[in-house]
This record gives structure tokens, sequence and C-alpha cells, in this order.
């Protein structure tokens, strides 16, 4: 393929997307054959990226960016190295065989089109998120997939449990992306970055910023509520509800690795520190224990395997708090086998419920004479998850086992915890293999069939996968961890795997132990079960609290609504005014507002300006006029002495501005009021105004005091602004231009129509807003024209 | 012009000749005004008036686009009216923000002219349905574009009578009583603010934006800090900020959709562009002084407004919980005078204009089709619609600020704010995740009930649902207005650079008002 | 003079405010018409008043002999009545139709858009 | 109200108004007066007379639509501003032209039909809402 480096990078992310958009149509068009159509997409992905593997293994890394938003120096960055190489592999790999497999799974399904589309853009996001250079663009990339998981668990939209399961997955992964945002945003800040490929060496910026620890609550929050640490496992095995080909891909091998693969991208940035070990072995060995002992409480297929892979999650996040060589080579070679056995063995469940009709383990035996394929599938898969050798768990296994042994009596307890760990996991996985398989036979709901070809294809191959890679452990020590470990420690890893069993290493009795205790789990497993079972019926459940959390908060969220929005306009009212008081009265209050009252040599305290100049007695007495005019209205006892009053307040008003030179505003002021007078009279005659204004003692009292705490607010207000001098220039220009330039001797006027004549032009568009606004309400005054 | 008597008088007028293109800052607003003159002349002619709307909209959008391109290019374009020296006439004066605004504000409105087509009755034009919205959006235009504060208050009124008539258009009593309190509520919103603007002049003797941002500085603290927190008074209840926002949860839901729609996306953003430009713009200093009011605004709105969106079933009204939750973003935004956090505050107004419009829409298709207000009565569309299904669903994601639809972007904008800012910014950053949470519960909760629950509340053993009733030629044309508007938001969400820059420019414009003084021309005046 | 208008303002004021929270719809508009003349004569005072000439030009001259009353806060009020009475004319027409289609002149008894008995959110996914 | 006093001086004191009204409005620019007063002057004319009248009777002599007016008058002055688009100054700006009639000079100015255009538009809306309110049957407003 001739294409450039920059074109295939962004081809590996951008093509998924673009499937995802045609998908529908080519599922309508190519029916049946569409699965097979659309997995070339992830499959020519895959091999792309192998092509690129080359230049990886090499010792280089690729980068390629293409602007999105300059305006934010958010390129579509791409930034391949072995790390991101190992996860997209996996994402394509898998993916591939994930749209075989649900081709068939889902054949028929009305909204088959659709599941296709979802997926392929989760696909697309997942491949974005490992490859992304910009932490903002992982940041978009890691949301979507969240919506994209959200869509796919919540495919089976008609039942409630489907539906529950899909909001409580996305509030909780949401919880950790909208904290992932922020510790986004945080780290560029301090490290003046997005880049991941800048930030990994700037390592020491953040681990000494005083905000380190913010960042990293911030960071392990996000890595842990998507990877389903304990205490936010719990939405994981519920989002079995989705179909198991999404229960297969996103949530054991991808997508719930996204918040591994985060804690790895940070290993450089934030690991190494005491606080950074001690939560991950923290958080990391409860969720181990508490998903291995869950799983072996189940029945269900999926479930047991749900469990499981929250498990092996935490797993993975104790070898990454491990941080030493052998705990991330042991890392990255868990995530592959676990990627391979887990998404194997998840295909293999649905087989076996395609096949037999139910996945109840009690239910099911003896399928390893009808379902030969698939057995082999399983066993292939079990095999990895036991760590025997020649497999690539085993590999895992010994990497993880020599990362703490040789330590402290710590790393003990550590050693002690995963051992445990492990020999539960592989008891479940002997569980799930055997009696369902080699079992007796059982009764089953359908007549057990072989699933068809699609459906075999994943778990043979990706079983496979995990032998062969457990055959070449030069390959995997050269081409894999050298490259994933200098990505993510900064130095590659020197390569100690080997073929050959070496018996009197401690890791090999270690690994003997495991076996042997896994056995006995598996021989045990109905007694820990009944055990389990008795203890989980008394444990509070983090799932049971999340009912009672979300009912909790609808419940408060609709008194709170209620209380605020009761539909009350008094109130409402009685609200805006107090805060009119306050804005009023705090910002004079502390800025010193009041302090024009102190008296000064030049002009006096402020009594002498209230009497100077005196108004005259006229003057006076349009005052006096205003005030009873405004007490007439207050204590009206019928409606026409109301609008009588209204009437005197407003002609004393108009008298005020004609005393003080203003004959435009008296005639217009006095021509308003009396239209107004006889508009109210018109429209009042048909209403009835209650002659006493009901208000109890307690409104009077508050409604009083807001009244006239917002009126003594507002003359005061007004007297501050008076006591300085008015900066006059408009008035003086008006004055200057009005006959010379303007044409008009009533400046007012002229400022009216010419100087702000563009105020005009919008008073008349409310005058005949107005106008419709009346004819509108008016029109339809009686029933019957409401038809029109 | 005579040149009698002007001789001994210092200039007055403008003398250089007008360019054609500062005419676009004016045209948005009297293409508008003018528009519903003529429908009112031309009252009485059937199917008319939505062609001239339609029509008189384009333009508009056309001269806003030709004013967004000219500020770019040259920087805020300003035009005084009659050719008056600033501050004596009134001066249009357009930036980034405003133009961006104006823009948007037109690509709403044409959308709801060709939505509104659909359920429309002859006596709707007759009562001056397009008349209204073209009044209405005058009246916003204006406000974006004025560079003059008594100005400002005409087109805020202009804006409200536009909207009382559209509120009661149809005069069902439902809508008599949201009219009420809407009514009351923002015609005292606007009263105070004309209350603020006269001790504005009394202070500072002028009201020439560009003119205050000079005298500003050297006026008395306390009075111009008091008249500051009057206009976030008047200007809180218009973008219905907590505990300001009673009367929209009160009243958006009562008007036919079309205006709910329309409300949303213009009236509370008229407000908060204002805030946006006062408080940032004009009068800094007192915002600096008001900055605990706004945190605490902000936290409130941020906190308190999606949890109506949680508990309200009537989907209008939760849609409308969903606008004064974006509010809340606005204000935090408006909080951190930084680039960032108003580029932040821009870009979300600028977001919430299309998205929530675009929600509305969909909701009004949702209703039609299900023929139900209320989500309990609500089920079965994911099944039955697909094109339905992705309009709401990407619409619903824009405004829980889910990457990569268009909210993502302001609020990225605004936490990098927060974060930049510490201290006070990091309660403004907890807000906003609180914020983002809450909303997405809201959403999927309705998204789960309506779109994927198979049929209505407690209707047991609904598997299959029944086939939702065919378009009818009016409303295919709503269901494509509503698309091209969703595919818009999808589009600047996923290409948004040109509305980032924009954004960024236009925050940096107008913290550092040197050049918007400048294009006013009165920069050689020393204040 | 100025500040016993000043007080004046907060007479009208204080009065708007209380007739403003009755609960009788018809009182609330008799308030917001006083509260709008308060307002119009706070902008009149803060423009600081002169008892005087009215701002024309007599016959003849340029510009006036003496001094005149500020004619710029005078042409804002003249928008502002305007304005107010634009407002007051619809409230008043809104009142009415309140009055005949709810039966309420009581702004407590306007109680459908937001309806006191509405049910419980359903708790349910 | 309706007495046959009222009925036969309605017209007179209508046409006077409407009249008074007018000459208001076009003194404005130089003396009180103005648009607005000249409008709400001329609508209470209308008001009076469809008291005394009855409305329909008001309706058929004005013959044009009141809120039609209103919105003409919104369109005078928004034209009498476009107007200086044609002096390149900006909107709004105005434009004097003197006719020299013999032996006086008639001022015309943009100024002047932009307060026309006030005039008219107060005039129509007021009216159109004086006559809705005063009209007891439902009739096509």
């Amino acid at each position: 393929m001739g294409l450039s480096l920059d074109a295939s990078i962004a081809l590996v992310a951008i093509a998924p997307f673009v499937a995802a958009l045609l998908a529908p149509f080519i599922h309508s068009l190519a029916g049946r054959y569409s699965a097979w159509i659309l997995a070339l997409v992830p499959a020519g992905i895959f091999m792309l990226l192998i092509r690129l593997g080359e230049t990886v293994i090499g010792g280089g890394t690729l980068t390629a960016a293409i602007d999105w938003v300059p305006a934010y120096g958010l390129t579509l960055g791409f930034f391949v190295d072995g790390l991101s190489l190992v996860f997209a592999l996996t994402i394509a790999g898998v993916g591939t065989l994930i749209l075989l497999y649900a081709g068939a799974y889902l054949r028929g399904h009305p909204h088959l089109g659709r599941f296709y589309a979802y997926i392929l853009a989760f696909m697309g996001a997942m491949l974005g998120l490992v490859l992304a250079d910009s932490m903002l663009a992982l940041f978009l990339f890691w949301e979507a997939t969240s919506v994209t998981s959200f869509l796919l668990i919540g495919f089976d939209h008609s039942r409630q449990a489907a539906r529950r399961a899909a909001i409580q997955a996305l509030v909780i992964t949401n919880i950790g992306g909208m904290a992932l945002l922020v510790g986004v945003i945080l780290l560029q800040h301090v490290g003046g970055t997005w880049l991941l490929s800048e930030l990994r060496d700037m390592g020491e910026v953040a681990r000494g910023s005083g905000l380190y620890g913010v960042l990293l609550a911030l960071f392990l929050l996000a890595a842990f509520t998507k990877s389903a640490q304990f205490p936010f496992h719990f939405w994981l095995p519920n989002a079995m509800e989705a179909p198991t080909p999404v229960s297969a891909f996103l949530h054991s091998a991808t997508m719930v690795q996204a918040g591994v693969y985060l804690l790895l991208r940070m290993t450089p940035v934030l690991g190494g520190t005491p606080v950074w070990t001690g939560l991950l072995l923290g958080f990391g060995g409860v969720t181990l224990i508490w998903g291995a002992l869950a799983a072996l409480r189940e029945t269900d297929l999926k479930q047991m395997l749900a469990q499981t892979t929250i498990g092996s999650l935490g797993l993975l996040v104790v070898l990454i708090g491990l941080a030493t060589e052998a705990a991330i080579a042991g890392a990255v070679l868990y995530f592959i086998a676990h990627a391979c056995y887990k998404a194997g063995l998840f295909m293999v469940a649905g087989a076996v419920d395609h096949g037999a009709g139910t996945r109840e383990i009690n239910a099911l035996g003896g399928l390893a004479d009808k379902m030969p394929v698939t057995f082999i599938g399983a066993a292939l898969a079990v095999l990895s998850m036991l760590g025997l050798p020649l497999t690539l768990g085993y590999f895992a296994k010994e990497e993880m086992y020599l990362a703490v042994t040789g330590g402290d009596f710590g790393m003990l307890a550590v050693l002690l915890v995963l051992v445990i760990g492990n020999a539960l996991l592989a008891g479940v996985g002997l569980i799930v293999m055997i009696r369902p398989f080699l079992g007796d036979v059982v009764e089953t709901p359908k007549a057990v069939h072989e699933a068809p070809i699609a459906m075999l294809a994943g778990p043979i191959l990706l079983g496979g996968v995990g032998v062969v890679l457990g055959l070449l452990p030069d390959w995997l020590g050269h081409d894999v961890l050298a490259q994933a470990g200098s990505a993510i420690l900064g130095q590659g890893i020197e390569s100690h795997l080997s073929l050959a069993l070496d018996i009197t290493s401690p890791l090999l009795w270690l690994s003997a132990i495991t076996w042997l205790a896994a056995i006995l789990v598996f021989q045990k497993g109905h007694v820990i079960r009944a055990v389990l079972r008795r203890f989980n019926a008394v444990l509070p459940s983090a799932d049971r609290m999340f009912d009672l959390v979300m009912f909790g908060l609808i419940r408060f969220a609709a008194a709170v609504t209620r209380a605020l929005h009761h539909g009350r306009l008094e109130y409402y009212l009685a609200l805006l005014f107090m805060c009119l008081t306050l804005a009023l009265f705090l910002p004079m209050l502390m800025l010193g507002g009041f302090d024009w009252m102190v008296p000064t040599a030049d002009l006096g305290d402020w009594s002498k300006r209230l009497v100077l100049p005196a108004l005259e007695l006229h003057e006076w007495g349009v005052v006096l006029l205003a005030v009873l005019g405004l007490l007439a209205v207050l204590i009206a006892q019928s409606r026409l002495v109301a609008i009588l009053s209204l009437g005197i307040q407003g002609t004393a008003l108009a008298l005020i501005f004609l005393l003080f030179g203003a004959p435009d505003l008296a005639f217009t002021q006095l021509m308003v009021e009396i239209l107004s007078v006889v508009i109210l009279t018109i429209v009042m005659t048909n209403l009835k105004l209650d002659a006493r204004d009901h208000r109890p003692f307690e409104d009077w009292a508050r409604d009083g005091t807001i009244a006239v705490v917002c009126g003594a607010g507002l003359s005061l207000l007004l007297m501050l602004v008076l006591s300085g001098t008015l900066d006059d220039r408009l008035a003086e220009f008006f004055t200057r231009t009005s006959v010379p330039i303007a044409h008009g001797a009533n400046i007012v006027n002229v400022i009216l129509v010419d100087y702000r004549g563009f105020d005009t032009l919008g008073e008349i568009s409310v005058v005949i807003g107005a106008g419709i606004a009346i004819l509108a309400l008016l029109r339809r005054r009686k029933p019957g024209s409401e038809a029109r | 012009m005579e040149d009698t008597a002007l001789s001994g008088l210092p200039p007055a007028m403008i003398e250089t000749a007008t360019a054609l293109a500062d005419w676009l800052v004016i045209l948005p607003i009297v293409l508008s005004l003018m528009g519903a003159a003529l429908l009112l002349v031309l009252r009485g002619q059937k199917g008319l008036p939505v062609i001239v709307a339609a029509l008189v909209v384009c333009g508009i959008i056309a001269a806003d686009v030709g004013l967004l391109l000219r500020i770019l290019e040259t920087g805020p374009v300003s035009m005084t009216m009659g050719r008056w020296l600033p501050p004596f006439g009134i001066a249009l004066t357009a930036d980034l923000f405003g133009a961006g605004f104006a823009l948007a504000a037109a690509v709403v409105t044409l959308a709801v002219v060709l939505y509104a087509e659909m359920g429309r009755d002859d006596g709707q034009s007759r009562d001056g349905f397009h008349a209204m919205v073209l009044l209405l959006l005058g009246g916003v235009s204006g406000a974006f574009l004025t560079g003059d504060l008594f100005n400002l208050y005409v087109w805020f009124e202009v804006t409200l009578i536009a909207s009382f008539g559209l509120i009661v258009l149809g005069g069902t009593p439902p809508q008599i009583d949201g009219a009420v309190k809407y009514g009351f509520i923002n015609f005292l919103a606007t009263t105070l603010f004309l209350l603020a603007l006269g001790l504005t002049y009394g202070l500072l003797g002028t009201l020439n934006m560009a003119d205050i941002i000079r005298e500003a500085p050297s006026a008395d603290r306390a009075a111009l800090t008091g008249i500051a927190a009057l206009l976030l008074l008047a200007f809180g209840i218009k973008a219905a900020a907590f505990p300001l926002n009673a009367w929209l949860p009160a009243s958006y839901h009562t008007p036919r959709l079309a205006v709910s729609a329309l409300f949303a996306a213009l009236l509370t953003k008229v407000g908060a562009y204002a805030l946006l430009r006062t408080l940032i713009a004009l009068l800094p200093q007192s915002r600096e002084l008001l900055e605990p009011v706004l945190v605490i605004l902000a936290v409130a709105t941020l906190v308190i407004a999606p949890l109506g969106a949680i508990a309200e079933t009537n989907l209008r009204r939760a849609a409308g919980f969903f606008v004064i939750s974006g509010i809340g973003a606005i204000l935090a935004g408006i909080a951190m005078p930084s680039a960032e956090g108003v580029a932040g505050a821009g870009v979300y107004i600028f977001h919430a204009m299309l998205s929530v419009a675009a929600l509305y829409l969909v909701i009004g298709i949702i209703e039609v089709r299900t023929g139900a207000r209320d989500t309990r009565a609500m089920g079965g569309l994911y099944a039955r619609s697909a094109p339905l299904s992705i309009l709401f669903f990407g619409t619903i994601l824009a405004l829980a600020g889910v990457p990569p639809f268009l909210g993502f972007w302001p609020k990225l904008l605004i936490l990098q704010a927060g974060v930049a800012e510490g201290g006070m910014g990091w309660v403004l950053v907890s807000a906003l995740v609180v914020n983002a949470v809450l909303v997405l519960i809201a959403g999927t909760r309705i998204w789960a009930h309506i779109f994927w629950r198979n049929g209505p509340e407690g209707v047991a053993g609904v598997n299959e649902p029944l086939p939702l009733p065919p378009l009818t030629g009016s409303g295919r044309l709503a269901m494509g207005a509503t698309a091209v508007l969703t595919l818009i938001v999808f589009a600047i969400g996923l290409w948004p650079n040109p509305m980032l820059t924009v954004g960024q420019a236009g925050a940096v414009d107008l913290i550092d008002t040197t050049r918007y003084v400048q294009a006013v021309g009165l920069a050689e005046v020393t204040p | 003079m100025d500040y016993v208008l000043a007080l004046l303002v907060g007479v009208f004021v204080s009065l708007g405010v209380y007739l403003l929270l009755s609960r009788s719809v018809i009182r609330m508009i008799l308030g917001m018409t006083i509260l709008g003349n308060g307002v119009n004569l706070l902008i009149f005072t803060a423009g600081r008043v002169t008892r005087g000439v009215a701002p024309i030009v007599p016959v003849g001259l340029d510009t006036p002999a003496g001094p005149i009353a500020n004619p710029l806060p005078q042409a804002l009020i003249l928008t502002a009545i305007v304005i107010g009475f634009s407002m007051f004319a619809f409230l008043l027409v809104l009142a009415y139709r309140a009055y005949q289609s709810l039966d309420a002149d009581n702004t407590d008894r306007m109680r459908l858009a937001e309806p006191d008995n509405a049910p419980q959110p359903p708790l349910s996914y | 109200m309706n007495t046959l006093l009222f009925r036969t001086a309605a017209p007179l004191i209508v046409a006077t108004m409407l009249v008074f009204s007018v000459y208001i409005c076009l003194r404005g620019h130089n003396e009180p007066g103005g648009g607005f007063i000249g409008g709400l002057i001329a609508a209470s004319a209308i008001a009076v007379y469809g008291m005394a009248a009855g409305v329909p009777a008001v309706r058929r002599a004005l013959k044009l639509d009141p809120m039609a007016i209103a919105g003409a008058g919104v369109l005078l002055a928004g034209v009498s501003g476009l107007l200086s688009l044609f002096i390149e100054a900006p909107f709004l700006t105005s434009i004097w032209l003197y006719l020299d009639l013999g032996e006086t000079v008639v001022p015309l100015s943009t100024p002047l039909f932009f307060d026309i255009g006030v005039y008219l538009t107060v005039f129509g809306t007021l009216s159109a809402v004086a006559l809705a309110l005063e009209s007891d049957s439902e009739e096509d407003l």
C-alpha cells in the first residue's frame, strides 16, 4: 500500500466512523453478508497496524497530526508507540472477530443495522483513544466510548433492566469522564501541553506540583470508574444486559481496559510515588479478590465471566501500581492474554446460549459432544486462563510473580493476594469449561446444536492466539515487551521469557500452587458459592445503593422544583424585590455610599442641600399632590376612586415636569394619563376590583417592609448620584447644534427625531408590537372563534 | 448640507463618507422592523406572510454573515446614527460577539419560521405571528448590535412586546396564566434596567457604551457598583439566573412550540449577552466587586436547574430547565474574567441559541407524532423513528456538553478558566461537573422513557410499537427545518474551529476594549 | 430640590412595589404604572433639575439666551413614557382576558401553567 | 353618551381634533408637540368618533385598516432613515430640502417624514386598539 504515514494513521481512526455511518445502509443492501463486508474495516485496520508495527518494533514511535481545532491547539494527533500498538491491535483484531460473530448471533434482529453502526463507532472511538497524542482527543474518544457503550447496553431497549444498566453505566463512567476532563485540563495547566508525547518526559513537573494530589485523584477516579474498580465495579455485571458480542468486546477486552490504558499512560507522568503505589495496590487488590469471589457466587455463564473480568481488572491495576519492570511486563502480557481468552469465553458463552438456550451453569452439561468446536475454543481459552505452560497466560503469570517475589513483608502480602486471586479466577475458568461441556448431560431448553462458523471463528482464533503466542517467548520479549515497556517506563524491558521450565525457580512453584488451589476451588465450588450467597444477602450492595441514590435524587429534585416553582406570582415577585433591596443596599453599605452625608466645609451637611435651594410654595403643593394621589391609590375602596387617584398622581407628575422646564413631557404625560384613565375605565367596567386589598397582617407587614426598603434604597442611591456633578457635555452639544445644524428649535423633539431618532424607531416598533399583541388578545374574546 | 452658522463651532458631525459595508450593521435591525411593518400593511393576505418573513430573515442572515466577515477583517464596526459625532448620536457598534449572536438568532428564526408552518392556521397569521417574529428578531438583533445603553433598553422593550404578542397567540387559559407571570416579571426587569440607566446618566453623563468605558473608572465606586448590581439584577431576571428564573418554567411551555423554541433560543441569551457586555466590557471594576455574587448565582443555577429537568415529566417544561442550566454555565464564565472564561461564556451563548432551539423543535415533532406532552404518556419512538432518535439523542448530548457535540467546547473553555483561576474557580469547576452529571441523568431518563421504552408508562405488554402516522407536507417541512438546524449543531460541534476562533478573538475585544472604543471613534478624547 | 424629588422618587417606588406585591392583577397594574412614573421622575431628577426654561431655542437665535433645562432626560423619558404606556395597555388587556378566561383577578388562583397537583416523577428507568 | 347633541357635535369635534393633531405634529420640530402627541390626539379623535357613530361607521370612514396605517408609519420612518444611503451618510442622517414657493419657503426634511411616521404609527395603533375595545360584537379585527 502506498499510503503515507499520516494518511494511514488517520485512516485507522476515521474509517470506523465512516463505516458506522454507512453501516445501516450497507446492512439493508447486503443483508446477511453485511457482517462479512463490514468486518473488512477492522481487518484492514489490523493489517495496517501490523505494517506500522514494523517501524515501532524498530524502536521508533510514529506521530501524525491533523489539525482539528487549531484555535485550541487541538490536533487529531496520533502517537503510535509500543503501548498504543498493543492496544490498537487487540481492538482491531478482536473487533474483526466480534463483527463476524455478531452477524450470526443477532441474525434477523430488526435493529442489526444500528448495532453495526454503534459497534463500529465504538471501535473507532476506542482506536482513537489508544492512538491519541493529545489528551483532549483522548478525552473526546473516552467519552465517545461511554456513549456508544450506553447505546449498546441498552440495545435490548424494551426491557427496563437493560435501560437501567445503560443509564447506570453511563452515569458512573460519566462521573469518571468529568474527572478525567478536569484532570486533563489541570495537567495541561501544570505541564503547558496537551500532548502525551511531551508530557511523558515531564513527570518531575507533575509530581512536584502542588496540585499533584488533585491530579492523582482525578485521573484515578477516571480510570477506576471506567475499569470497574471497587467500589465502582457494580455497573459492569449489569452491563451484561447487552448482547453477548458487546460483552465480549466492550466489557471485557476493550472499553473497560481504557482505564488500564490510562493508568499505563500516566505511569511516567504521575506514577511511581508511594501514594500512587499504595492507592493502586489497595483498590486493585480489593477489586481482584472481590471480583473473583463474586464470580464464584454466580451461576450464569455471562455473569461469572463479567465478575472475573472485574477481578482481572483489579489484577492489572495492582501490577501497574507496582510499576516495576516485571510488573509492567506482566501487565502487558496479562492484558493481551486476558483479551484473548476472555473475549473467547464470552463468545463461547454466547454460542452455548445460542445452541442450548440457556446460560445457567446448572442447567448445562455434556455439551462437548454436540458442540465440539465450541468446546475446543473454550478449552484453549481456559488453558491460557489457568496459565499453563506453553500459553500466553503462563508468561503473564510468571512475570507478575516475578514482580512480587524477593521483596519485603509488604510484597509478601501482595504476593498472597495475587496467588489467591489467580487461583480463584482459574478455578472459575475450570468451572466454566468443565461443567457445561464435560459434566453430566442435562436436558436443555433447546436441542443442542453447534454454532455457525461465524460464531466459532472467534473463540478458536483467539484461543489459538493465546497458545501460539505462548510458543514465541523471544518475539514477545523483544518485539512486544521491549517496546511497550519503553513506552511506559521510558526504558526497554529486558526479556527473560523462555519456554524452558526451570524446576528450581520459585515462580514455577508459585504457579503450581496456583493450579492446585484452582483445582480445589473447582472441586469445592458449590460450597464456596453457598457461603458467599449467605454473606451476600446481608452485605449492602452498591448496586442497590445506586437505585437508592437515583430515586432519592429524583424525589429530592421533585421536592426542590416544587418548592421553588410553586406558581404563585406574589412570592416570585417578593423574592425578586428582596433581591432588589440587596442590590441597592449592599454596594452602598460596603463601599462607603453614605460618605457624602458627612458634612464638608464647602457644601455643608446633607440637610442643607435638602433645603437649598428651597422649593417654593406651589412646588411643595405639587409634591404634596403627588403624595396624596399615591396614598389615595393605596387606600382606594372603589375602582373609580383608584382610577381617579391614579390620574391625580400622574397629573401631579405632569405638573412637576411643567414646573421644571419640560412642557413636552408634561403634555405627553398628561395625555397618556388621560388615556390610561379612559382605557382603565373602559376595561374596568367589565372587571370587578375587590374593594379592599385583602392582605393578612403578616403579608401586609412583609410587603410594606420590602416596599419601603426598596423605595428608601433607591432614594439614597439617587441622592448619592446627585451628590456629584453632572457631566453635561451631551446637553451642551444638543443646545449648541440644534438650530444651526439640525434645524430645529425644540431641542427635545430634535433629539427624538434626529440625534436619537433610532431610539424612536425602536419606540414605534414597540407601539405597533403592542397593537398587534392587544388585537391578538382581544380577537379570541369569545369561545367559538378559537377554531379559526 | 448647509454650512451657515457652523462657524465657530467645534466639529459636530462625521465628515467622511460612510462606507457601504458599514450599513451591514444596521441592516439586520432595519430589515426586520420594516419587514414587520410591511406584514402589517399586507395584513389579511393568506400565505404571503411566511414568504415575506422567510425572505427577510434570509436577507438578515446574509447581512449578519457579511458583518461578521467584515469585523473579522477590520475589527469592530461602528456606525453613528444621523452622522452625529459619538457620543452624541446613537452608535451602533458590532463586535464579534454581537455579530455572531445576531447571526445565530437569525438562523434560529429562519428555522422557526419554516417550522411554524406545521399546525399553523390562518387566524394566527392574521394575528401577526410573522410580524411579531420579525419584530422579535429586530429587537434581539438591535440588542446585540447596539453600542448605546439606552438604545439597548429600547431593543429590550421591542423584544419584550414582541414576545408578549407571541406568548398570548392562541389565547388558551394556560397561556394567559403563563403570560401574566411572564409579563409582569419581565416588564419589571426592563423597568429596573431603565432605572439603572437613569442613574447611569446621572452619574456618568453619557449613555454611549464606549464613552461609559472611558468615564466609568473615574466615577464614584459605590454608586457605580450600585448601578452594576441593578443591571445584574435586571439582566439576571432576563437571563433566568437562579433565583430570578421562576418566570421561565411558568410560561415557556404554554405557547405554541415554535414560539417556545424562539423564546428559549433568543430571550434569555439577550439577557446573558447584556450581562456579558455590561459587566465585562463596561464596568469591569464593579464586576470584580460583584464577583462573589456572580459565583453564588452561577453555582446555584448550575446545581438547581437540572434538578427541574430530572423532576419534570412535561417535556417542554423539562426543556425549560435545560435552558436555565445553560445560563449557569454562562454565568460561571462571566464570573471569571479571563480570556477563556469570557470566550467560554460567549461561545456558550452561541451554542445555547442553536442547541436549545434544536431541542425544542425536536420536542415539537415528538409531541406531534406521539400526540402527548407528558413523558409518561410517550414511548416507543426509538423503534419507530430512527431520524427522530438521532436528532433527539444528538441534541441532548450537545446540551449535556458531551464531546464532540457543540456544548462541549464552551464548557471546556469555562473549565479551563476555572482551573487556571484556582480558588473560587474550583467551586465553579465542581458546580459545572455536578451540572454535567445531573443534566446527563435528566437527559438519559427522558431518552429511556420516550424512546427506549416501548409504550407509555404502566402499559404492560407493549412489545410491538404501533407505526407512527405519516407526516403531512408542512410536517415534513418542519422536520426538514429541525433536521437542518440540528445538523448545523452537529457540524459546528465536529468542526468548532471557526466558532472558537471567533469566540476567543471576541473575548479579547470584550476584555480589552481599546479596539471597541477606537471603532466608535472616541479614542482621541482623553477621559 | 433635587433631594426632595429624590425622596419623592422613593415614595413612588415604594408604593409601586407595594401594589405589585398584591395578589390582585389590577392593583399590580396600578403598581406598575406608579413604578414607571417613579422611574421617569428618577431619570428626570438624575439629569439635574433646573427651575426654568424649556429647552426650546427662541425664534431668531442659534442658541438659547440663558441656561435651559437638560433636554436629554426629557427625550429619554418621552421614549420611556410611550413604551411604558404600550406595556400598560397590553398588561391591562391581558388582565382583562385573564379575568375572562381564568375567572380570577387573584394571582393565587392562576394555577393552570403550574398546577398544584402535578404527580411525582416516575421512579423508573 | 350617545345623545343627539353628542352625535351631531362629534364629527365637528373629530375634524377639529384631527386638524389640530396634524398641526401639533408638524410644528413639533420647533415648538412643543411632535409626532407622538399628535398621533395621540388623532387617535383620541377616532375613539370619540367611535363612541359617537359606532365602530363600523368609523371603520368605513377610515377605509384603511388602522394597523396597516401603523405599519405604514413605521415603513415611512424607516425609509426616511434609509434615504441617507444616497448621500453616503449613516442611517437616519437628516436631509433638508427647501421648496421655494414664491413667498414662503417650505422646508422638507427627513426628520419631518420620520415624525410623520411616528404620528401615523401612534395614530394607527391606538385607533385600532380603541376601536377593538369599543366594539362589542365579535368581528374580524
